[in-house]
Parts: C-alpha cells; structure tokens; sequence
C-alpha cells in the first residue's frame, strides 16, 4: 500500500451530492491526494481509502440513501470494503452505507422534526478506528451537524452489540440534536475500518470556515493507518 | 376503538418528484414493466368508537393532507 | 388534416384561423388584460391574437413582468448613476442580474426576487420555488451560484395564520437551499400587522464567474439551434390560463380535464441541483452562446425575451417540447411555469457535444427550435403556424403607464406623531420592564430557530453568516479574495417617511457588509409596495426609488437591478412599504473579516461610532 | 396494467416522531378521541400485466421499505 504522502482518498460524487468538494478539500488539507469518484463508474481508480460525502444524493426522495445504495461506484465500494479499504460515510454518506448493508441500523427523521444546522459537541469514544486515532479517549470535539434525517436507530440487542464491542465512534454531548438512540452520532464496522457519522468533520478543517479544526483529525487518523499499513 | 386510514396522494396534475425518483431508479435496477410511480404518505389513527365520518374529514382535509396540491380518502378498517 | 375536421376543443386556434375569424370574443379582461392593451395587441399583430399569443402577451404584459407602472420612475437610477458608479458594473439593469468586478479575474452576479403571493397561498412550495427561481437566474448570468439570503416579513408573531405561513415558508427556503448546497448567509424575519394576509417571502442568490465568462441571454445567428432543457412541461401555474379554453370555445368546465388547475407549483430541488452542475459544465466547455431561465411566464418569457435581445427571428415547435401531462394545448405549453427549466441558444456544431453533457447528468434536453433570419417568433403546434409575433412587442415594448401619484392627506399627520410624545421609561424599574419588554419582542429577540433550519457550512466558503450582520463567503481559496453581503429595510421608518426610510435601508445595508470589514460595491432590491393604482402608493414608491437612488450617489455605488413586487395589500390597506435593500462589497483577504460580537477576552475597549 | 399499492409503515417499535406530532396537535385543534397516530408512506404503481407478485415484493423489500424500521404490504387494485 502507498505511504501517506502519496495517498490517494477517493471521494465519491452522486447526482444530488453536496460536501464532495468540501471533503475534497480536507483531504487535501490532510496531506493527501483527493480522488473524485462518479457514481456511474464501475471503478475506485485505485485510490486507499473513500469518503462518500453529504448532501442529497437523488434528491433523497424515497429515503436518505435509498437509491445511491444501487449504483456501480457502491457495488465496487462494497465489494473493496471486503478486501479491507477503510471508508468514511458522513451524513448523507452514512445514510448511504446503512442502507447497503455496510453499517448496522438506520437514520430516520429527526425527533424535534426540522432540519438542523448547528455546531455540535462529540465525545470520542473509540479512538482505534482507522478514521479516529488521532483523537485522545474521551476528547470532546465541536463539528457541524446539519441534517433532517440523522436520528439514528436499531434494535436493542444491535446497539448493545455496538457498545460492547466498542464501535460507537463518536457521542452527542451537550445536547442531542435529532433523538439519536443512545446519543450515537457515529459508528464503525467490526473491523474498525468502515465508519459513519452524521456530524460533519469535513466542516472542521478550518477555523475560517468553520467551528474549529477538529474534524482534521479523523482524516490525519486514516492517513496515518495508510502509513503503517 | 377503530383504527382509520387516510391516505394522502399529491394530486394528478401536479409535479411528483418523489414518485419519479422511484420511477426512474427502478429500470436501472433491474425492475422493467413500472410505467408510474407515484408516492404519498399513510396514515393510521387509533380512533374512539364516538368519533364520525365528519370529523376525520376535517381532520384528513385541515391537518394531514394539503388539499391545495394532495387530494386524500378516509377509510375505517375492519377491525 | 383541416380545421373542420377536428373538434373545436383540439383544434389550435391558428394564426389563420384568427385572420378568418376577426369578431371571435376573446377573454382578455379575464387574462388582466385592459381594454386598450387588447386593442393595441390587435394594432400590432394587424388582426385578433391567437389564444396562444393572447395568453404570451397577457403574461408578459402583466405588472409583475413587464414593470408596467414602475418603468417610468426605475429610470431614475439610470439617470443618477455616473460613470463613476458604473466603473466595475459588467451588467446591469436590463439583464437578468446585475454583475460587478471584483478583481482577480472574478466577477459576481446579485439579485433579490419577490415569491410573496405564492408563499401565501402554500407557504412551503411557495418558498421553496422563489428560492428555486432566483438561483435560475443567477445561473442564466453563466454563474456559479454560491450562497442564498431570505428577507422575509410576516404578519404578528401570534397570530393562528402566522403559526400556518412562518414554518412552512422557513422549512421551503430551507428545503430547497439546502438541498440545492448554497449557503444561507443571511437574510431578515420582520414581524407586522400589515403583512397578516400578505407575507413577503423575498430571496437573495450571489453567483460567482470568472469575469470572462459573462452570458447574456441573446438568441442570435441564424440557424443557431434553441435547446430545452431541465424539466418537463406540466399543467402547473396555468391557472389563469385556463380561461382560454373554457371561453373561447365553450368546453363546459368540467370537460377536457385540465380546469380547475392549481397555481400553485411544486418545486424540485434535486433536478435543479443537477441543472446546476450541467450548465457549469456546459459554460466550461464553451458549448451555450446565450441562456434564460424559465421563470414567470415560462416559454412565453424565454423564447420572447431570446428573440427579443437578438438580432433575428425565432422558430418554436412546441410539438419537440417534453410534457408530463398529455394533451396540453399551446397556449398552456407556452404558459406553464414548471420549475426547473433553462433554454439555451447552441450552434448546430456544438448540440451534439450540449445532449452528451446533459446525458451524463440526466437531464433531459431538446432542440425545440432555431434562431431564423426573420423578424417574428413563429411559433409552430404541428403544422399550424399559432403564435407569430415581434418579439420585442411581447418582451420590452409592453405598455407603460404614468399612474397619478399622490402624497397622502394622512402623511402629515403620521409624520405629527413623533416620539418626543412617547413615555420614557424614568426610574431603573421601568428601565427594566422596557428591556425586558424589548428583549421578549419577536422582531428583537434570537432568529437563531429560523437559522438553525439552514445549512450555512456547505461549499466550505462560508467565512461569517449568523449572527454576523453581513454574510461573508470566500471566492478565490488561493488569494483569499472574497465578498459580503447584507440586506436591510426597516419598513415602519419607510410609512412615516419613503423617501427617507429608503436612504436608510441603504445605510444600514452599506453599514452590514462595512462592519466586516468588507468595501460596499453595488446594489440590488426588491421594491415591495401595495397597488399601483392607488396614488398613495405610488407616492411612496416614486419617493423610495429617489431615496435609494440619491443615498446610492451618496454613497458612490450603483444599484446594478432589483425587483418590483406591487399589489402587496389586503383589500384596500397596503402592506407597509418595503423596499429591501442588498449590498454586495468585497473584501481582499477573508481572512482579515471582523466577526459581530463583543470580543472574548477581559479588558476590551468598547467604542461608540458616529453621532 | 394493473394498479398496485405498496403501503410502508415505520416498525412498531420504532419512534414515528412523524405520527406523534401529528397525534399532539389534534387535541389543540379540538380535535378528541384520537389516541395514536403513525405516519408512513403509499405508493402507487402502474404496473405492466407480466409483473409478478414476486418481483413486486422485491421491489417493496429491497427499495420501497427499508426492512430495518419499516414494514410493507403490496397489494393489487381491482381495476
Ligand atoms: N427595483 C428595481 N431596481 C432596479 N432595477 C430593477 C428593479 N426592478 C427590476 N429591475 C430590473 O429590471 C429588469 C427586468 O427585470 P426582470 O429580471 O426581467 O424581471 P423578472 O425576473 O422579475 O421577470 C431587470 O434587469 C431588473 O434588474
């Protein structure tokens, strides 16, 4: 696998799709090669790690993430995860990696029932992802949320599965800002490699253009694992 | 107790873009012979025995479908 | 085929079938149009219109698109308007937007546009298609748009019709923003009696370019192929339209199924998403000469207003145009206001190059006609020549009128009224209850529950948006350059004195965008009035555009465009005159913009400015 | 063609914050006797005479609903 400085992170871009150049720009920022990867090819063009952006891919009509699930750049996507690539869905992205079976549960509509922009506390609590190592255990982190459909939810025994195995990436503090179950903004698969989140990390690159820089972490994070690997 | 369904559906003539999102999707899946989709919302009450036919229009008409663009129906459930 | 052998209701009411039928009653008065305005169509055409053309000319001659009463006195900006002021105005009024340099290579495009009657109707799709409307027009600049800004007034905070209109509007401006991604950096939520039944749902779009990329919306060289594109054409906004087949061919009301339409449009945030980035890469690729959104007026509007600003004729066949609903008749093809549609004039060589960029973003496109060495727009349903007109007639040269403007008795008396008479709070208990009683006012207290619904982050360019009083957007990552934004009207000052409530929503709009530190370059507005033929009104317009246009010279910058929204009134009580003010200023280094707020650390000076 | 109804409602078990605004704004409006609403969605399909209810449930399981939290029925319309 290619070493940090070379590392190319793919971001993908479905019609509807919003935060792609803004994810883009993080990775840049990071130190790495940003990708753009278009939801009608068969092709992740190589690249070491993918972040599946926000916004509303298909307009998000049916059901956030519903039908971007279906296209080819997820069908490659699902098929690479298998062979160990580390991907970030945010927001829309999460929404995106639930509904094809990537990230147990779902997001559902926000309890207080508005759309909601606003800068968010997070609790790391699991700081040995792929996307989270750069953050000290507990650290509290303040990241965008905005979003109308980031409540999320799952049977009982899938989130106690989730606690006990350590894959809630990140906690609401300070206020939970859809109704999520257990105040769970953000999740990783078994191996630590696909996460999901609804706040927006990518927004938190820069103090100019946003809260603080806190979000630069979880992308320094994946760099990192692309270094060691 | 009864439960009662209103069913709200955006009316004919106007633009459906969620019913076409689907539409369109569903050729690309694999799914041929759907010619229209249209999508609306359902809803299920739980209603006292003392509550008429009147009354859950008004409600179906005031609070659950936007009659400027969504026509609706009320039906009881058989039980 | 001939016209006899088809059934009246489906036979198109050809330009043929008008020179043979001169005394048909037609149902102009119905369509809003005068006695003499109808009379002049006949003038100009040398016979009855078609229904087509009376439904193109009945739209585009109507206030709301063809400025009919404000006309004369919007003059007076071009009039006080030096060379000076026009230094860095690449466009101005007159195009769809106006556009100014800002240097480095960039240029950005402005406009603020009215959705109120709409918004009242179905406050939520109301909301969402002004938004959807405005960004249409930026794009027809050959912009990127960029950010978003809603001034928006509302009847009384607790008023049961204000708990119906305030959220739906909020969660349409919202809903469709943020799902087109443009940032929502500002805007404004007034609270009055006036607006009870007339709220004012007004939207704001900045574009950026760089500044030889500039389009504007011409149709012409002959055999250039006219291309639509976005959306299919459905029965929606036709409403009124509707009349035409019902009277002139007597269709009961029941038949024919297309009465009884509802004006109301449904937005589609998605399509227009994609319509962006399509036209993005079509700009990129050089592949439109001239572009125009479908807004008001739809085809009728673009095609007339192409032809209009070229130097040829124009071809329409309304049979290659797309619908969504079957057996629309021409004069609703060419009236219905679908959202989500541009038309693009593209050179024969370059149409197959335009339907590969349309194809990789689905976006369904069509040629629907060519730009002719003619003089008219002949418009085309099947074989029958329907519409055949000059253009400009339909697009520029619509009827003006000099509306008797009168200052109210009442004037004199509100201007009597000041608030030397009023109570002042004296001890430090009423001093309390006063702020207390300020600080629980709705058109004092957070804005942050509107806010919060928008996405202000998106694009990452966003430098300050709430609570800061200008809205401040990075343009040129590399050099830092970037703009400001802020719009302003205060409309209680602008009843007791237009002329001067005018001059000070440019201040205080000038001042917005100064205190980030940015320089105030240009202006745009929304003149939000009451009806034109009420004297009084018009009083108050004739003395708001003077206030604006004489505090622009003041200040030494141009007012580049704006709107007009007149007939904001419930019965006969006009809503409180409103002309909403934007100024853009531009700031070289974001990095150096002043946040509002008092600063964080122990110690600081605080300084009052000015008198 | 045929008709078709696909009726997605939210699981039982899952918040439908949906439906219970819904159910809490009606006794402000005067309106009693409702003791719970859910929320959900219809669709309507046109659908071509050689879809088979088989391909109708796929298109309802693996698109329409999200089995996770929603539950669905497919039923054809007597024409
Ligand atoms: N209040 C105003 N002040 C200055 N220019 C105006 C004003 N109202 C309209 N205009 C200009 O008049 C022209 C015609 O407006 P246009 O954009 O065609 O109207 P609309 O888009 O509302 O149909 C535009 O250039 C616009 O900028």
């Amino acid at each position: 696998m290619t070493v940090a400085t070379g590392a190319r992170i793919g971001v993908v871009t479905f019609p509807g799709t919003l935060d792609d150049v803004d994810a883009q720009r993080a990775v840049r920022r990071a130190g790495a090669e940003p990708v753009a990867l278009w939801h009608g090819d068969h092709d992740l063009q190589g690249v070491d790690a993918v972040v599946v952006p926000g916004g509303f891919s298909y307009g998000d009509y049916l059901r956030c993430g519903a039908i971007a699930k279906y296209s080819p750049v997820m069908t490659e996507l699902v098929l690479a995860t298998g062979r160990g690539l580390p991907v970030l869905g945010i927001c829309n992205g999460f929404q995106v990696l639930c509904e094809s079976g990537l990230l147990p549960g779902a997001l559902t509509r926000n309890a207080g029932l508005h759309y909601v922009c606003r800068d968010q506390w997070l609790r790391a609590e699991n700081t040995t992802s792929t996307w989270s190592t750069r953050y000290e255990p507990g650290a509290e982190v303040l990241i965008p949320v905005k979003h109308g459909e980031g409540s999320y939810v799952a049977d009982e025994d899938t989130l106690d599965e989730l606690e006990s195995s350590g894959r809630v990436l990140f906690r609401y503090v300070g206020g939970n800002p859809n109704g999520s179950r257990r105040d769970i903004a953000g999740i990783t698969d078994t191996a630590g490699r696909v996460a999901g989140l609804m706040p927006h990390p990518e927004h938190a690159v820069d103090p100019l253009t946003g809260p603080t820089d806190d979000g630069l972490g979880m992308f320094l994070s994946a760099l990192d694992a692309l270094v060691t690997a | 107790m009864a439960r009662v369904v209103v069913d709200v559906m955006p009316k004919q003539e106007i633009l459906d873009p969620q019913g076409q999102a689907v539409a369109s999707a569903l050729p690309r899946l694999g799914f041929e012979g759907i010619s229209e989709v249209r999508q609306g919302k359902r809803f299920e009450l739980e209603v006292a025995a003392d509550v008429d036919d009147e009354t859950l229009s008004r409600i179906a008409e005031t609070m659950l479908a936007n009659p400027v663009i969504e026509d609706w129906t009320v039906r009881r459930e058989e039980a | 085929m001939t016209h006899s052998d088809l059934p009246e209701t489906v036979r198109p009411d050809s330009v043929e079938h008008a020179r043979e039928t001169p005394e048909l009653a037609q149902p102009h008065r119905e369509l809003g149009l005068a006695e003499d305005e109808y009379q002049r169509i006949r003038d100009i055409l040398g016979r009855r219109p078609t229904e087509a053309e009376l439904a193109m000319y009945s739209v585009m001659w109507s206030e709301h698109c063809s400025y009919k009463s404000s006309k004369p006195h919007l003059k007076y900006f071009g009039t006080t308007t030096t060379p000076e002021m026009r230094s860095k105005m690449l466009a101005g009024i007159g195009e769809n937007a106006g556009v100014v340099d800002i240097g480095d290579g960039w240029a950005v495009t402005f406009k603020l546009e009215s959705h109120n009657h709409p918004s009242y109707v179905e406050p939520y799709q109301g909301a969402a298609t002004g938004v959807g409307g405005i960004v249409r027009d930026i794009m027809a600049m050959g912009a990127r748009p960029v950010a978003v800004a809603d001034p928006l007034r509302f009847g009384p905070a607790d008023a049961p019709d204000t708990r119906r209109v305030l959220p739906g509007v909020v969660a349409g401006v919202g809903g469709y923003g943020n799902c087109l991604g443009l940032p929502n950096i500002g805007g404004e939520v007034v609270f009055d009696e006036s607006y009870a039944s007339n709220p004012l749902v007004n939207a704001m779009c900045v574009g950026v370019l760089p500044s030889q990329d500039l389009h504007l919306a011409h149709a012409s060289g002959t055999g250039n192929k006219l291309v639509l594109f976005g959306a299919r054409t459905g029965l929606d906004g036709i409403g009124g339209v509707s009349v035409l087949a019902s009277e002139t061919f007597e269709g009961d009301e029941s038949g024919g199924g297309h009465k009884k339409l509802p004006s109301v449009q449904v937005g589609d945030p998605f399509t227009e998403k994609v319509l962006i980035e399509c036209c993005r890469e079509l700009y990129g690729a050089g592949l439109v000469l001239g572009i125009q959104d479908l807004g008001g007026a739809g085809l009728s509007c673009a095609t007339s207003e192409l032809a209009s600003a070229g130097d040829g004729g124009m071809r329409v066949d309304l049979d290659e145009v797309p619908l969504r609903a079957s057996g629309m008749n021409a004069a609703e093809i060419l009236s219905s206001e679908s959202q989500e549609r541009m038309c693009a004039v593209v050179r024969p060589g370059d149409v197959e190059a335009f339907m590969k960029v349309c194809a990789k973003w689905d976006v369904p496109a069509t040629v629907i006609g060519e730009v002719t060495d003619g003089e008219n727009l002949e418009i085309y349903s099947g074989d029958e020549l329907v519409v055949d007109v000059p253009p400009r007639t339909v697009a520029h040269e619509g009827p003006v009128y000099d509306r008797p403007v009168e200052r109210p008795a009442e004037q004199d008396l509100i201007a009597a009224d000041n608030p030397n008479t009023l109570e002042r709070p004296e001890t430090p208990e009423q001093l309390r209850a006063t702020l207390l009683r300020m600080t629980a006012s709705p058109n004092l207290a957070s804005r942050e529950w509107v806010t919060s619904q928008y996405d202000r982050y998106v694009r990452g360019n966003t430098v300050l948006a709430q609570p800061s009083d200008g809205g401040v957007l990075r343009v040129d990552e590399d050099s830092g350059r970037g703009i400001a934004v802020a719009t302003d009207c205060n409309a209680r000052y602008t009843r007791l004195d237009p002329y001067e409530g005018a001059r000070l929503a440019l201040a205080e709009a000038y001042r917005n965008v100064a205190v980030t530190g940015a320089t105030p370059m240009a202006v745009t507005n929304c003149l939000n009035f009451g009806s034109p033929e009420d004297p009084g009104v018009m009083w108050q317009f004739q003395q708001a555009v003077r206030g604006l246009a004489d505090g622009c010279v003041e200040l030494g910058i141009p007012v580049t465009g704006g709107n007009v929204s007149f007939y904001n009134q419930t019965g006969a009580k006009p809503i409180l005159p409103t002309p909403v003010v934007g100024v853009l200023g531009t700031i070289d280094d974001v990095t150096r913009r002043i946040p509002t707020g008092v600063g964080e650390e122990a110690g600081e000076t605080l300084l009052l400015l000015g008198e």
